[in-house]
C-alpha cells in the first residue's frame, strides 16, 4: 500500500506547472467544457494544443512509434491532475482524436490509415480534429439503436441519416463515424461499423446546437448521400460493435480529471470566502468540509481505478461509479459554489472578466454545465445501470 | 379550512394564463433575451386594459382593488410563462409599499400612473454587500437644505433602465445599528446625476446598475418617515419573498409539466423513460415538492390577505421555493437528456431565471434564519399546556 | 381559500387539552407505535382507550347510530393532530378497529355482526381490540399474492396458512382476515375473501417478531385447519379485493396524525436546544427551520387530502404522496432530532427515564422505529409507485 | 501509488475473518447483549494466544510489531462481524497512547500485560457536555502532597466495568483556555472511591458511568506531562476516529453485502426486487460511499505508518464512516421489508451499534468543523504558483 506518487511523476507535476507559469494567463481558470463557442477562445486552445503537442503531452500515453512517449498510467494521471487543475486549454477539443480516434485506429486501423491520420492528432494540428457521431435522435443511451446506414456501392459506402450531439463538428476536419453497414442484421448490436468521414464531403450538413445558456458544443449532422471510399471502414464491416465498446472504454476513464477540476473549484472558494468573511460562517465552513471529503474520496476511487488497470485486472463498473459519482459531486459543487457566491451568480456565461462576475464566472458555468455533463458520455442513471449489473451482478434493470 | 379557489380568482387565473399565453409565447420569450428592453412594451399596455397592473391597487387610485390572494395566484401564472416585465418590480416591490406607507399625496400622484398609464417602478435597494440585511445598505443620503443628495451604487436593480420611478434605500444616519437610519425615496431615474447600466445577466433580465453621484431628491420623496425606511424594506421583504415563491410555484409547476409529458413520450430501450423507476421516483419526489411548495405560497398569502401575515409562512415559502425551483429545472433538463439542454427546448428557459430569483427578497439562508427566530421566540403548544419542562 | 378551522374545531381542541391536562401525566411525550411490548404500556393504553370512548372520540366518526358522534372530516382532522401531538394513548392499539374494521362492517357486514362487534369497538372495551391479517411471508407489498386459504366445508371455513407482520396480535380478540376462498380463480386479485376469526381459536399459532431493539409489535400468524363459522364472512365471497381496497383506504388516510406528531416532536426540539445553548448554532438553526417548513408544508397536504374528501373529489395518490412524504419527514426528523441529542442518542428505547436519556427517549425511538414505520403499510417505494401510476398517469413501474 | 494488500496484511485480514466468524458467530452477538459483560472472556483469552491485542505493540513488550495500516484492517473486520469486546477501547484509546507517550516503566508496567495477558484498558474521557472538546473535561483532579485526587462523573466508558486499568482524563489547572490544564491519569478501577454502573445503552455495549469521589493516584500515574494532557487526547481521537472508521468502514461493508444478496433473492410482483431501478439505484449509490470509505480509511491509515499523518484524512474518513454507517444499516434494512426490522436477522444488529459509533473520538460537526480548520489553514497549489489572488 502507497498513497503517493513516484519520483518521475513528481518530476513530471513540477515540468508541468512551470509550463503553465510560463504559457498560460495568470490565475487562468479552466471550465469544464472548453470554449468552443468563440473564435478567439479557440484560437487560444488550438494554439496550446500545439504547445502540448511540442512537449509531447498532446499524446504522452501513447506508444512512441506513434508520436507518444509511451507514459506510464501514473503519469498520464499525474497529467490529466494538473492539466484540470490548471485548466490547460487545447485537450478537451482534441479529445476525440487523442483519447479514442487514435487508440482505436493503432489497434484496429490499417496501416495507411495510420500513417495519414494519426501524425496530426499527435501534432496538434488543425488537421488532427475529430469529432465523433455515436448519438442519434431515437439512440441515446440506448446507442444500438442508431439507424444512419452506410451501404456498400462499388468501392464506396453510401452514408444517409443523422446523427447528434456531435461535440466539435463546427470545428473538426473528420468524423469518426458509427452506422450501420447491414440494415437486415437480425439483431440491432449486429451489422455496425466504424467509418472515417471527412468533414468537407458533400452530403453532409451541419447544425449547431446552442444550449440553453447560449453555448456552442453540440451540433447535429445531417447525411444525405454522403460518399466515402470504402479503405475508409475502420477494422472489420459489420463487427463495428465491440470496437465501439473498446473505443467507449476509452471515453469512460476520465475521473482523474474531473476530480482535479474539482479540487481547484474547491480551493477557489476556500480562499473567496476568506476574502469575503463567509469562511466564518459555520454552515459554510460545513459544506467546504463536505466538498473536501467528496473530492479526496472521487480522487482515490479514479485512482483506485487506475491502479486495477496498472495490475492487468478488469476494470469494469469502476468508470460508471465514477462517472455517476462525478456528476452528483459536481452538481453538488456547481450549487454550493453559486450559493456562495450569491446574487454574483446570475451572470451571464459567457463573460469572463467584468465587474459584477466572481472567480471568472467558473461557477455560474459549472452550475449550467454539469447538467450537460451529467447527460453527456451516458448519464447519470445508464452509468448506475451498468454499475448496477456488471458490479453488483443484479438484474438488469431497464 | 378550505382550499377552495373561488371563481372570480379562477377567472382571474384563466384569463391571466390565456393572455400570456396567447401575448408571451415562448418564441417571444426568448426574442426578448436580445431586446435591451428586455419586456414587450405592447404587452405591457394591453396588461395595462386588463387591469392587472391595477389588481391590487385600491379603487379609488384606479385599480381593482383585489386581495394578496389573487395577487400571488396572478405571479404564479407570470412564472408559469415565465413573461419577462416589470410587473414584479413595480407592483410587488413598489406598489404595496406605496400603498401602506404612501402619504395621500404620494398615493395620489403615484398609484393611478400605475394602474391606468402601466407606469414602471423598480426598487434600488441591493448593494455590493448583496445579502439583504440592513447593513447591506450603505448609499449616503445626507440632506442638504430642503433636499438630499445620494451618492452610492445599487446593483441587479431590476428594469431600472425602462423604470418612470424607482424607490431607493438610502442610509440618512449612521449609527451602531443598522436597521436605524435607513430612508426611503422616490426618485426619478431621469434625475441628473443617474447612470444606469445593464448587467449581461444569463436570463437577460433587466437587471441594472445604477450610480448615484449627487443626485438631488426633495424632502417631499420620502416613503414613510425618515430613519424608518427599514420596516418598509422588511415588509417589503416579506411579501416579495411570498411573491416571488408565487411566480417560482408556478414556474416550477410548468416546467414540471413539460418534463413530465417528455418522459411519456420519449423511449429508451423500447419503453418510455418514464416508467423507469429512477425516473418516476425522481417526478412522484417533485410532484410532492411542487405541492408543499404550492400550499405554502396559498396559505401565506391567505394569511396576507386577512391583515394577519406570517413571517413563518412568508420565510418557509420563499426557503422551499428557492430549494423547488432550483431542483425541477435541474432535473427535468436532466431528464429530457441532451435535448433538454438545447436552447430548442423550453425547460432551460425556465432555468436561466433561477439564479436571479432566488435572489430576489432574501437567499435561502436568510429565510432559514427567519424561520429559525421565529421558533426561538415562539411558546410551543406543549409549554403553554404544561408551563416549562422540569 | 381559509386557512384555518371553524369554531366547532377549535373548541373540540381546547376540549381535548383539557382532557389531556387532566388525564395525563405532564410532559408525556407519545411514540410513533403505541407500547405493545409491555403489559403496563398496554394497560395504560386501554385505561386511556376507555375515557375517550367515554368521551365519545374513540369513533367520533362513526354515524351515531353505530355509537360514533357523526362527527366531521374536519373535526377529526383536529383530533387526529391533538392526540399525535400529545401522545394520547389507546388510540393506535385500537386503530384496526376503529379505523376500518367498523367502518367496513357498516359497508358490508350483517347487521348480526354489526350487533355482535361494532359495540365493543366504540367502548374501547378489551373484546374491541382486532388485529388484521393481510401480509403474507410471500405477500408483501404485492398484496394480491397472498396464499392463506379458507376453504367452504359445510357451514363452516377451514382456514389454513400463514401471515406475518400483524400487530397488536398479542393483545387482540379478533382478527380481520383476508384470505383465499377460491385457490382456482383465474387472476389472483379474483376468489379473496375477508373474514372475522376469534383469536381463541384452535388451530391458530402466535409467534411473537421481536424487533431489532427489543419492541414487540408484530406477530406472525399459523393457521391450521381453524374452522369458523361461515357467518364470519364479511361481504360477498371471492368479492374481497375491492372491499380490501377499501379498507386500505380508510387505512392510509393518517397523514394528519403523523405531521402533529412530528411538530411536537420539533417543538420539544427547539425548547431543549434553547435550554443547552445548541441553538446559538447556525447549522442547528437552519435544520430546526428546515424541519419546521418540511412539517407545515406536510401538514398542509394532509389537509388538502382532507378537504378533497370534504368535496367530494375522489382522492387517489395524495393519501401515497403523504404516507412516503412522511416517511422521509420522520427519517429525516428522527436523524437531526439525535444528532442534536448527540451521544445521548445510543440509550435503549425501552427506558424513558434514567438520568442519560433525553426527551424521554423520544428521539431514539424516533430513529430506530421509523423504519418500521416506511415499512409498515406499503413501504415508501410503493407509495412512490402508487404515486407515478395514480397520480401522475405514468406507465406501471414495478 | 499503490492499493496492493500485501500478503503479510493479507493472511492477517484472513486469519482475523475467520477467527471472528467462528468464535463470534451472529447469534453469540445477539447472546452477549443479555450477558453483563458485555464480551466473551474465552474469545478474548483465545485472541491473545493469537497475538491479536500485541498487534500494535512493540516486539520489546511482548507485541508483534504490526503497522497502524495492518491494525486499521483488523478493526475492518471487528467491524465486520460488530464483535463485541474491549479492544477498540484497550488498543486504540489505550495502548496507542502509552506506546506513544508512556514513559519507559509505564511501557514495561502496562503494554506486556495488554499483549500477553489481554489486560483491558479503557479512556475515562467524556463528560456532560459530551462534545469532545477540550472544555468538556472537568473532572477535577487536585494535587494532595505526592498524590492527587480525583472527583467527577465520566459516563459512556466502555468497557470500564471489566477494565483492569483506565486512563482517566481530568483537570489539573483552571483557566482560560481550555486545552491547558488537563492531565492524563493510569488508574486502577478497583480504587477507593471508584464507583461503577453500566449504562443501559440500546446495543447493551458496555458503555458505563464511572464516578470518582476523592479518588486517589499517585504521581507515578501520570501519562505524558502534567497539564499537557490535551495533546494526548487529541491524538487518541485522530487516530481513534480513523481507527472508529476502519471498524465502520467493515460493518457498513457487511451490512451491505447482507442487503445486497437479500435483494438478489427476494421476489416481488415476481421480480427480485434488485432488479427494480428503485432499489438498485439505492445499493449503487451504497456502494460508491462504500468505496469512498474504505479507501479514505486506507490513506488515512497509511499516512499514520508512514509518520505523516493527516488531520484531514483522519477527520474525512470519521465523517464519512458516520454518513455511511447510518446510511446503509438504515435503508439495508429498509431494503429487508418488514423481516429487516426484526431481531432474527443480523443487518439490524449492525445498526444497533451506529449511534454510539458515531460519537465515539468525535460526531460529524466535529470532524466537519475539523476538515475546515485544515482548508482555512492551507495554501493551495494555484496560490503558490500565481501568489495571492489580485
Amino acid at each position: 500500500m502507497e498513497f503517493k506518487y513516484g519520483e518521475k511523476e513528481e518530476k513530471l507535476r513540477t515540468e508541468i506547472r512551470e509550463f503553465v507559469k510560463a504559457e498560460m494567463p495568470p490565475h487562468f481558470i479552466g471550465k469544464q467544457f472548453e470554449d468552443e463557442t468563440s473564435a478567439e477562445g479557440w484560437a487560444f486552445s488550438m494554439s496550446m494544443s500545439k504547445k502540448l503537442a511540442e512537449k509531447g503531452w498532446l499524446t504522452m500515453s501513447w506508444p512512441e512509434e506513434f508520436g507518444g512517449m509511451g507514459a506510464s498510467h501514473w503519469e498520464r494521471v499525474v497529467f490529466s491532475e494538473e492539466a484540470s487543475y490548471w485548466g490547460i486549454p487545447g485537450l478537451g477539443m482534441g479529445i476525440s482524436g487523442t483519447a479514442w480516434v487514435g487508440p482505436s485506429l493503432m489497434l484496429f486501423g490499417t496501416r495507411e490509415q495510420q500513417e495519414k491520420y494519426i501524425p496530426p492528432i499527435a501534432a496538434g494540428e488543425p488537421d488532427g480534429i475529430w469529432c465523433t457521431g455515436y448519438s442519434e435522435p431515437d439512440a441515446g443511451s440506448d446507442m444500438a439503436a442508431m439507424q444512419t446506414t452506410a451501404i456498400r456501392d462499388g468501392d464506396e459506402y453510401v452514408i444517409n441519416g443523422q446523427k447528434v450531439w456531435t461535440s466539435c463538428a463546427h470545428w473538426a476536419r473528420w468524423l469518426w463515424l458509427a452506422c450501420r453497414t447491414n440494415p437486415d442484421a437480425p439483431k440491432k448490436h449486429q451489422g455496425l461499423s466504424l467509418i472515417i468521414v471527412d468533414m468537407q464531403s458533400e452530403g453532409l450538413t451541419v447544425r449547431p446546437l446552442e444550449n440553453y445558456v447560449g453555448g456552442h458544443v453540440f451540433n447535429e449532422l445531417f447525411f444525405k448521400d454522403l460518399r466515402v471510399p470504402v479503405e475508409n471502414l475502420v477494422g472489420v464491416e459489420n463487427a463495428g460493435w465491440s470496437q465501439l465498446m473498446t473505443a467507449l472504454s476509452f471515453e469512460r476513464g476520465t475521473a482523474v480529471g474531473t476530480t482535479a477540476a474539482a479540487r481547484r473549484m474547491l480551493d477557489e472558494l476556500v480562499i473567496y470566502t476568506k476574502a469575503t468573511g463567509q469562511i466564518k460562517q459555520p454552515q459554510v465552513r460545513q459544506k467546504l468540509a463536505e466538498l473536501a471529503i467528496d473530492i479526496q474520496a472521487a480522487r482515490l476511487m479514479a485512482n483506485e481505478a487506475v491502479w486495477k488497470t496498472v495490475q492487468g485486472q478488469t476494470v469494469i463498473h469502476e468508470p460508471s461509479r465514477d462517472k455517476a459519482n462525478g456528476d452528483i459531486l459536481q452538481e453538488k459543487l456547481g450549487r454550493i459554489g453559486s450559493d456562495i457566491i450569491g446574487v454574483y451568480s446570475q451572470m451571464d456565461l459567457g463573460l469572463e472578466d467584468n465587474r459584477w462576475s466572481r472567480l471568472k464566472g467558473a461557477f455560474e458555468h459549472l452550475y449550467h454545465y454539469n447538467i450537460g455533463f451529467a447527460i453527456a458520455a451516458g448519464t447519470t442513471d445508464t452509468q448506475r445501470n451498468i454499475v448496477g449489473q456488471f458490479g453488483l451482478q443484479l438484474p438488469r434493470a431497464y | 379550512m378550505d382550499y377552495t379557489i373561488g371563481k372570480e380568482q379562477e377567472m382571474l387565473r384563466k384569463s391571466a394564463r390565456e393572455f400570456f399565453e396567447k401575448e408571451c409565447p415562448k418564441d417571444k420569450v426568448r426574442e426578448l433575451k436580445s431586446e435591451p428592453k428586455a419586456y414587450d412594451a405592447k404587452m405591457w399596455k394591453k396588461m395595462v386594459k386588463l387591469g392587472f397592473q391595477g389588481l391590487i391597487i385600491p379603487e379609488a387610485y384606479g385599480g381593482m382593488d383585489g386581495d394578496f390572494v389573487e395577487l400571488a395566484l396572478f405571479m404564479e401564472e407570470v412564472g408559469r410563462n415565465i413573461v419577462p416585465m416589470p410587473y414584479y418590480a413595480t407592483i410587488a416591490l413598489c406598489a404595496l409599499p406605496l400603498i401602506a406607507y404612501g402619504n395621500d399625496e404620494q398615493k395620489e400622484n403615484y398609484l393611478p400612473g400605475i394602474a391606468e398609464k402601466g407606469d414602471i417602478w423598480t426598487l434600488a435597494r441591493t448593494e455590493a454587500q448583496a445579502d439583504n440585511s440592513p447593513s447591506e445598505i450603505q448609499l449616503s443620503a445626507v440632506a442638504d437644505g430642503d433636499e438630499y443628495l445620494l451618492n452610492g451604487t445599487k446593483i441587479f436593480v431590476p428594469y431600472a433602465h425602462v423604470a418612470n420611478m424607482m424607490l431607493v434605500a438610502g442610509r440618512t444616519s449612521e449609527g451602531d445599528d443598522p436597521p436605524k437610519g435607513i430612508t426611503l425615496f422616490a426618485v426619478d431615474p431621469k434625475s441628473e446625476g443617474v447612470k444606469i447600466e445593464i448587467i449581461p445577466t444569463v436570463a437577460r433580465d433587466g437587471r441594472c446598475e445604477v450610480v448615484f453621484e449627487n443626485v438631488r431628491v426633495a424632502q417631499a420623496a420620502i416613503l414613510g418617515q425618515i430613519d424608518r425606511g427599514w420596516e418598509i424594506l422588511d415588509e417589503i421583504q416579506q411579501q416579495g419573498a411570498l411573491l416571488k415563491a408565487a411566480e417560482m410555484s408556478g414556474g416550477a409547476q410548468a416546467a414540471f409539466e413539460i418534463t413530465l409529458n417528455y418522459t411519456k413520450e420519449r423511449k429508451q430501450f423500447d419503453k418510455p423513460i418514464g416508467s423507469y423507476q429512477g425516473v418516476q421516483f425522481r417526478l412522484v419526489d417533485m410532484l410532492t415538492s411542487l405541492d408543499s411548495l404550492k400550499y405554502l405560497v396559498y396559505n401565506g398569502a391567505w394569511q396576507v390577505s386577512v391583515g394577519e401575515p406570517s413571517r413563518l409562512l412568508n420565510s418557509s415559502a420563499k426557503a422551499k421555493a428557492n430549494e423547488v425551483y432550483d431542483d425541477i429545472c435541474h432535473h427535468g433538463i436532466y431528464l429530457h437528456g441532451a435535448i433538454g439542454w438545447t436552447e430548442e427546448m423550453d425547460i432551460g428557459l425556465y432555468h436561466l431565471r433561477t439564479r436571479s430569483m432566488i435572489y430576489d427578497c432574501g437567499g435561502t439562508d436568510l429565510h432559514l434564519e427567519s424561520i429559525a427566530c421565529e421558533l426561538e421566540n415562539d411558546v410551543p403548544d406543549f409549554i403553554k399546556l404544561y408551563g416549562p419542562a422540569s
